[in-house]
């Protein structure tokens, strides 16, 4: 009885791993689209990027730099569908009962340490640099992300991201977060950090391909740039899904039944694609930052944008 | 055997008057006599610790006309330190010495223990200038322009020193017609207010010139930077200690009031400050010593002065605070014959001399500093204890950066010099460690 | 005559001594003068000493035939003693004076060790 | 029993102060395991039967005239667990790592000794004066680096906080008239709350909470690094002894949250932490001599305990005391990690180093390890104390602090990689350089030992510090072997990392499909050019946060060191002006005796 349940939670955790990869790599094919119109070319199919992770994945020759240089293959992939698999999808709870908020976020520095590692085991200066800038724009976006986060958490009384998510279903759309102004305000400065997390323009600083010939994947070939790829691909599912968890009630409109799981599933998949189009949209719009002015934007302006939401949620809350 | 005080002042007097006949031997009969002198400090302490007070008449008369020593355990554990101190000193410098210094030696030594021991006003003053004398000519022995400079400038102040000690003594006598110490106590309260406190005043003056403390302690920077090491070492544990002991004996015995009290703790209070202040920024080592010495003597002052107030753990504090200052400042002052240590026996001896000043356990200087509060605490005196906490930090930093400078090359020394250096300092870890200055303090004291 | 009266004078001197001992030693700079000044400031305590031991019409306290009243011994002795010290301190000093002489070429006081 | 091993503790530091250094660790290493031996027969009193040897659980010492009551608690065992360890390791370590003796390994049994009596004293004095002999063990311990700002600062802050904490001795004495911690039931009012301010003032020195840290960088990156593994992992660890001992077992906390206002100043002390946490961190992050950056970092970390003693909570608590034991380790393992780096090379410089972890793979490993506890990665058990800290917080709803801190957290990922690449990765400076000595790398490996266990058991840690909180009257918060559950949220161990396993099989499927050939980088990025060519601008860690550095620091000057330097020179300048009044001038001298018995007299008739 108790080992069907567990089977049936194991298959559905492998199933949303496997739909994070292929939705993951499925946007951003369509990105890549999308800014080539932007910019008034074709551009590659949607599909691509299938193609690519699969071309690199069985390349024969494979060039490492040692044991820690393979490091950044495990940890990444395996890190990111951790990470992946703790968030609330879509109302799946998955596994995030038995994690929270503060989880995801230290969940999310594995793959990216591991990855870090792996570059900086290259030996390669432009992989140190790229990384370098990486962890300056983690410490930069990290900030206002972090205090919409604590204004989300006070409010609740939670720091779990099931509890939230399930707070703002209560009532359907209309008991979303987002849908209060002092969210209203806190989301838009977690989007700016989001737009900071996926590494999208304006603050695609740390692989910067014209600069530091694509930072810290400068030493990475084959089966080991096809990990990353999916890792990339992974991450930006997650990332968006931890939006639309915290602003978007994870994208939960119905309660109970099949039907519910299937539309709750669509409207979470819809959200993640919208989040992901008006980023890749700003991306296509903007020139990047130079790492101190992506600094000084979240530093600055956008915490103190957060800093205004969490106290007026923290005013809100103690009356 | 060990019960006639006036041996320890005798001895060496009568020694110091024999040196110029031999004087080849001179530094061998000092030791000698010194030796005798410690040894009987031994002798005669463990008696009255046990047996009780001794009291002594000279040549028959008996008090209040004949001279008098009246000894109880306190007076005997400052003749210990002192004559202990004296002969390790003598260990580490005699050797090098004239039959003159040791004839001199000598004398300052005679003078300190009759301070201490005796029980007559005009005694006091006698050995007082006894002392005094042999400490300029001690500190003049040198002969440079340093040396020279210091003992005038200690000999004028002395002189000024000396007179108003007789004069107190003299207003005193002029109403009670006494000089026994614990008659003018007992028929004090019948003296005219006036006197009674113009006396005071000259006393405090007189002797605090000799006990160092502010600001009648213009001659202690130069004198100790101009003496040798060796002289400066016995003036630290010498002749301040002495006239400490016997400004305590005076507010104490003489003149307990609570006006004295005061003035005695805000005095020291102020000697602290303005000793550790001044030492704080000083290149010369031995100058740095010497203004710390008057801040440890401004210390040792509120202890006393506290004490007065029947605080026994104050008693305890100026006793810890006596010896660890004796036993620290006389190893520092020989250990400053180089600007740096003496290999491990000189490195070990300056840092537990330091350590035990700053008030580090288990040495004897933070014993003192233990019971120091505890008896401040128990007076309710909030601005004295955060005064002593910040010229306790001030004295630290001194000492960190004298600790600092210290390193390096090992300075030149004898076997005997470094291990007389270790056996002061030493000092300062036994007596934290044995229980004997709590003992003595609960012991009956003062009394006539 | 009463006491007050009779000692009122020696009290006065003793003040004067003092006062010039105190100015001497203040005021100047030479340190033989000073010294001079520290001597006059004694003579002036031994005065002090004696004059409290003066009974009117006693006789110095030596023992003879027939006396009767005598003054008070004990300031005398403490007088003698007071005076064999301040000697000593005066020939220490004045030796302490010739070693300055020779070292600096002058009994003047010169600044020295300071601060 | 315990008589013995005092005595033992003393014997052996007389002993190996004067044997060669070899005879001396071992004789070290054996001597300091006796107290351990003590923690683990004392188990049995607290649930956890080990061995029983019976050795009493209290004494008393005669010294100098006073007697002085030791006694094991709850709270002593569970610090002692965490601190004492440390030593036998240490010398284990330091079994290769001197070149003479010098008397490290006597000190070190003093330290140890005087450590095992704080924690064991039960009344204020023996407290303070095994306190002080700490301090004194330590300094001359520093005193060994011969650096003037290390020794300077050390002595003087160490005595600072001698005074204050003395301060509130005496003041709780006076109030309750017993120096016994069992008689002290009176905190309150005026002189409660000056007595545990100064109390906690003092602590803090040792804790090294900002602004009272400005010792710790200099300390910390000049002495020897197997000492400052003790100073960083369990020196520190005895200033939070002290402030629990004072605000949670003797309810010193009560009249802090009460004096006066209605907002505890309890708060303060959780401020100060988190300030120290962000700008320590932010610190850390710009230094480039590798001590240093471990410096800062311990002075971040260490702030987080202060958060959680300041918030004040049994989560809080519990949270605060997790860290306290996983930093002790992890500290020590980076400090003897410098240690080992520069045993080898000689450098300090993390701009100097590079390409270490080919040559020493299990040092690196070590240090790899102890990283991930430091920067909280979820499969350590870094995560799970600071998880408990960031729960507290929000739970109080502290909306001040827990950004800071989170904050804080996240720039640890930053100092720890700016150790792993400029230190073990990058390009390899080093072609001549060994894997550290065995007795290190067994010293690094045992010190991990415990960071693993917790990791996959967490529970097991809030159930060694159960009885420390009970006998403080605090609940322990609901937890199994592996989940911790607060009112806000659980955190499952055992899920993460079974999770992070199967999750690796894809990883490693995909790992091994493909063979792959290993490469020097200089063939792949150079493409046979001369290496000598590009040595130049090969390394990227030479003042790796540039761009950080150029924001940040005008934010971070003039920093706290350079208060205390004015407050010195305000002191020479106090001096300079006092010591004017010995003007040098004999006569001035005799105007001021004649004016002080004018003075003197003045007060005693006309007042």
């Amino acid at each position: 009885m108790d080992m069907i349940g567990m089977a049936i939670k194991i298959a559905i955790l492998i199933a949303y791993a496997i739909i994070g990869t292929c939705v993951g790599l499925l946007f951003m094919g369509i990105g890549r689209k999308i800014i080539a119109r932007v910019h008034n070319r074709v551009g590659p199919p949607f599909y691509q990027n299938f193609i690519d992770v699969a071309k690199l994945l069985s390349k024969k020759t494979n060039i490492s730099h040692g044991w820690i240089f393979d490091l950044a293959l495990l940890f990444s992939i395996s890190g990111i569908l951790l990470t992946l698999l703790f968030l609330p999808i879509g109302g799946a709870q998955l596994l995030s009962m038995d994690g929270d908020a503060f989880l995801v976020l230290y969940l999310l520095a594995i793959p990216a340490l591991g990855f870090a590692l792996g570059a900086g085991a290259s030996g390669n200066p432009n992989a140190g640099v790229g990384v370098m800038r990486a962890l300056v724009m983690m410490l930069s976006y990290e900030l206002p992300f972090v205090i919409t986060l604590i204004a989300l958490m006070i409010y609740y009384d939670t720091t779990s991201l099931a509890t939230i998510v399930k707070m703002q279903s209560i009532d359907g759309i209309k008991s979303w977060a987002i849908t209060m102004p002092p969210f209203m305000i806190a989301a838009f400065a977690a989007d700016m950090a989001l737009q900071g997390m996926l590494m999208e323009q304006p603050f695609d600083i740390p692989v910067a391909p014209h600069e530091i010939a694509s930072g810290p994947m400068v030493e990475f070939g084959g089966k080991y740039l096809g990990s990353l790829m999916l890792y990339k691909a992974i991450a930006l599912v997650a990332e968006t899904t931890l939006f639309v968890d915290l602003f978007l009630g994870g994208g939960v409109v119905m309660h109970s039944g099949v039907m519910a799981a299937i539309i709750n599933f669509f409207v979470w998949l819809g959200l993640i694609f919208l989040l992901f189009v008006l980023s890749i949209l700003i991306a296509a719009s903007f020139p990047r930052f130079r790492i101190e002015q992506a600094f000084g934007f979240y530093w600055k302006y956008e915490a103190i944008i957060a800093a205004i939401s969490l106290i007026w949620v923290y005013i809100m809350v103690i009356k | 055997m060990v019960n006639h005080p006036v041996l320890l002042i005798a001895i060496p007097l009568l020694t110091a008057f024999i040196i110029p006949i031999f004087k080849k031997y001179g530094a061998a009969i000092a030791g000698g006599a010194i030796a005798f002198n410690m040894g009987y400090a031994i002798g005669m302490f463990s008696h009255i610790y046990s047996n009780g007070k001794i009291y002594e008449t000279i040549a028959g008369f008996n008090p209040p006309v004949g001279i008098f020593l009246a000894i109880d355990a306190l007076s005997a554990l400052l003749a210990l330190i002192i004559n202990l101190f004296a002969f390790i000193n003598f260990v580490a410098i005699g050797k090098e010495s004239n039959y003159k210094f040791s004839m001199l030696y000598l004398l300052a030594i005679a003078g300190s223990t009759g301070i201490v021991i005796t029980g007559d006003i005009f005694n006091m003053f006698v050995f007082f200038e006894i002392t005094a004398v042999a400490s300029y000519a001690l500190i003049a022995g040198k002969k440079d322009k340093k040396a020279l400079e210091g003992a005038i400038k200690y000999m004028v102040l002395g002189s000024i020193a000396s007179s108003f000690i007789l004069i107190g003594i003299a207003l005193i006598y002029s109403q009670l017609k006494t000089l026994n110490i614990y008659d003018i106590a007992a028929r004090i309260a019948s003296m005219n207010a006036n006197i009674k406190w113009a006396s005071f005043a000259m006393l405090l003056t007189g002797i605090g010139v000799e006990a160092e403390i502010f600001p009648l302690n213009g001659w202690v920077p130069a004198a100790y930077q101009g003496a040798s090491e060796g002289v400066a070492s016995l003036l630290s544990f010498a002749p301040s200690k002495a006239a400490i002991y016997a400004i305590a004996r005076l507010m104490l015995v003489v003149f307990p009031f609570h006006a004295t009290y005061e003035i005695a703790l805000w005095i020291g209070v102020v000697t602290l400050i303005i000793g550790e202040l001044a030492a704080f920024m000083q290149e010369d080592v031995k100058r740095m010593l010497a203004y710390s010495s008057i801040g440890q003597m401004g210390l040792i002052l509120v202890a006393f002065s506290l004490a007065s107030q029947g605080l026994k753990y104050a008693l305890m504090a100026s006793l810890f605070l006596i010896v660890s200052h004796a036993a620290s400042k006389s190893s520092l002052f020989l250990l400053s014959k180089s600007e740096k240590m003496y290999g491990m026996a000189g490195k070990y001896t300056g840092i537990v001399s330091v350590l035990s000043l700053i008030g580090m356990p288990p040495l004897a200087g933070f014993w003192g500093k233990w019971y120091l509060m505890l008896s401040a605490m128990d007076e309710k005196l909030w601005y004295v204890i955060i005064l002593i906490f910040f010229a306790g930090i001030v004295e630290t930093a001194y000492f960190a950066r004298y600790l600092h400078r210290s390193i390096g090359k090992d300075g030149e020394s004898s076997l005997r010099y470094k291990a007389a250096m270790a056996a002061m300092a030493s000092f300062a870890i036994i007596f934290g460690l044995l229980p004997l200055l709590y003992k003595i303090a609960s012991l009956p004291l003062w009394g006539g | 005559m009463n006491l007050a009266t009779l000692t009122l004078p020696c009290y006065i001197t003793v003040a004067a001594l003092l006062s010039i001992g105190l100015y001497g030693v203040i005021s100047k700079r030479n340190l033989m003068k000073i010294f001079i000044s520290l001597s006059i400031m004694e003579t002036g305590v031994n005065l002090l000493l004696i004059t409290i031991g003066y009974i009117p019409g006693g006789t110095a306290p030596i023992e003879n035939a027939n006396f009767a009243k005598y003054v008070d011994p004990l300031p005398q002795a403490l007088v003698l003693t007071a005076i064999v010290i301040g000697l000593s301190v005066t020939a220490l000093a004045i030796a302490v004076l010739i070693s300055y002489y020779q070292k600096n070429g002058t009994l003047e006081y010169k600044e020295g060790m300071k601060w | 029993m315990l008589d013995i091993i005092f005595a033992e503790l003393i014997v052996a530091a007389i002993i190996t102060f004067f044997v060669r250094e070899k005879l001396a660790a071992i004789i070290a290493f054996f001597m300091s395991l006796l107290p351990l031996l003590a923690l683990l027969d004392w188990a049995s009193n607290y649930g956890f039967a080990i061995i029983n040897l019976g050795i009493e659980s209290h004494m008393k010492i005669y010294l100098a005239g006073v007697t002085l009551h030791l006694a094991i608690t709850p709270l002593s065992w569970f610090f002692a667990l965490m601190i004492l360890p440390l030593f036998p390791v240490i010398m284990l370590f330091s079994y290769s790592f001197f070149k003479e003796n010098d008397g490290f390994f006597a000190l070190m049994l003093l330290s140890l000794l005087a450590t095992f009596g704080i924690l064991l004293s039960r009344d204020m004095l023996s407290l303070f004066l095994f306190w002080e002999m700490m301090s004194w063990s330590s300094f001359l311990l520093v005193y060994r680096s011969k650096d003037r700002n290390a020794i300077m600062s050390y002595l003087i802050f160490s005595v600072f906080a001698a005074f204050a904490i003395l301060f509130g001795i005496i003041i709780l004495w006076h109030e309750n008239s017993s120096l016994l911690l069992s008689d002290i039931l009176n905190i309150s009012g005026k002189p409660g709350f000056i007595a545990i301010a100064s109390l906690i003032t003092g602590f803090a020195v040792k804790a090294v909470i900002m602004p009272l840290h400005a010792w710790a960088p200099f300390v910390y990156s000049k002495c020897d690094e197997s000492f400052v593994a003790f100073l960083a992992g369990g020196l520190s660890k005895l200033g939070y002894y002290g402030m629990f001992l004072f605000l949670f077992s003797l309810k010193g906390v009560d009249i802090l949250q009460s004096y006066m206002t209605n907002v505890s100043w309890n708060y303060l002390l959780a401020v100060f932490g988190a300030l120290s946490a962000f700008f320590a961190t932010l610190i850390a992050i710009l230094q480039d001599d590798l001590r240093k950056l471990l410096a800062y970092s311990s002075i971040g970390q260490l702030g987080y305990i202060a958060i959680g003693f300041g918030i004040g909570t049994p989560l809080a608590i519990t949270g605060a005391l997790f860290q306290a034991f996983n930093h002790a380790f992890f500290k020590a393992i980076l400090f003897l990690t410098a240690g080992i780096v520069a045993y080898r090379t000689g450098k300090w410089k993390i701009s100097e180093l590079g390409g270490l972890a080919y040559k020493m793979p299990f040092t690196f490993m070590a240090a790899l390890f102890a990283i991930f506890a430091l920067a909280a990665i979820p499969i350590t058990s870094g995560f799970a104390a600071k998880w408990l800290i960031y729960e507290a917080a929000i739970q109080q709803k502290y909306v001040f602090i827990a950004p800071i801190m989170l904050i804080a957290g996240v720039g640890a990922f930053l100092y720890s990689f700016r150790i792993l690449y400029g230190v073990f990765l990058g390009e390899n400076r080093h072609d001549n350089v060994e894997e550290a000595p065995k007795s290190m790398i067994a010293a690094l490996f045992i010190l991990v030992m415990p960071l693993m266990i917790f990791v996959v058991f967490p529970g097991y840690m809030l159930d060694l510090m159960k009885p420390a909180l009970q006998a403080a009257g605090m609940e322990s918060i609901a937890h199994t072997k592996f989940a911790i559950e607060t009112s806000l949220a659980k955190y499952n161990s055992i899920a993460v990392l079974i999770t992070l396993m199967v999750a690796m099989i894809p990883a490693f499927i995909i790992y091994k499909a493909r063979k792959h050939r290993v490469t020097s980088f200089e063939d792949n990025y150079l493409a046979g050019e001369p290496y000598e060519l590009h040595k130049p601008s090969m390394h990227a860690a030479n003042n790796f946060y540039k761009p950080l550095k150029k924001v940040v620091l005008p934010y971070l000057e003039p920093g706290a060191t350079h208060y205390f330097e004015k407050i010195y020179n305000g002191i020479k300048c106090a001096s300079n002006a006092v010591r004017r009044v010995y003007t040098g001038y004999v006569q001035d001298y005799a105007i001021y005796v004649v004016l002080f018995l004018l003075f003197i007299v003045g007060w005693l008739i006309w007042i």
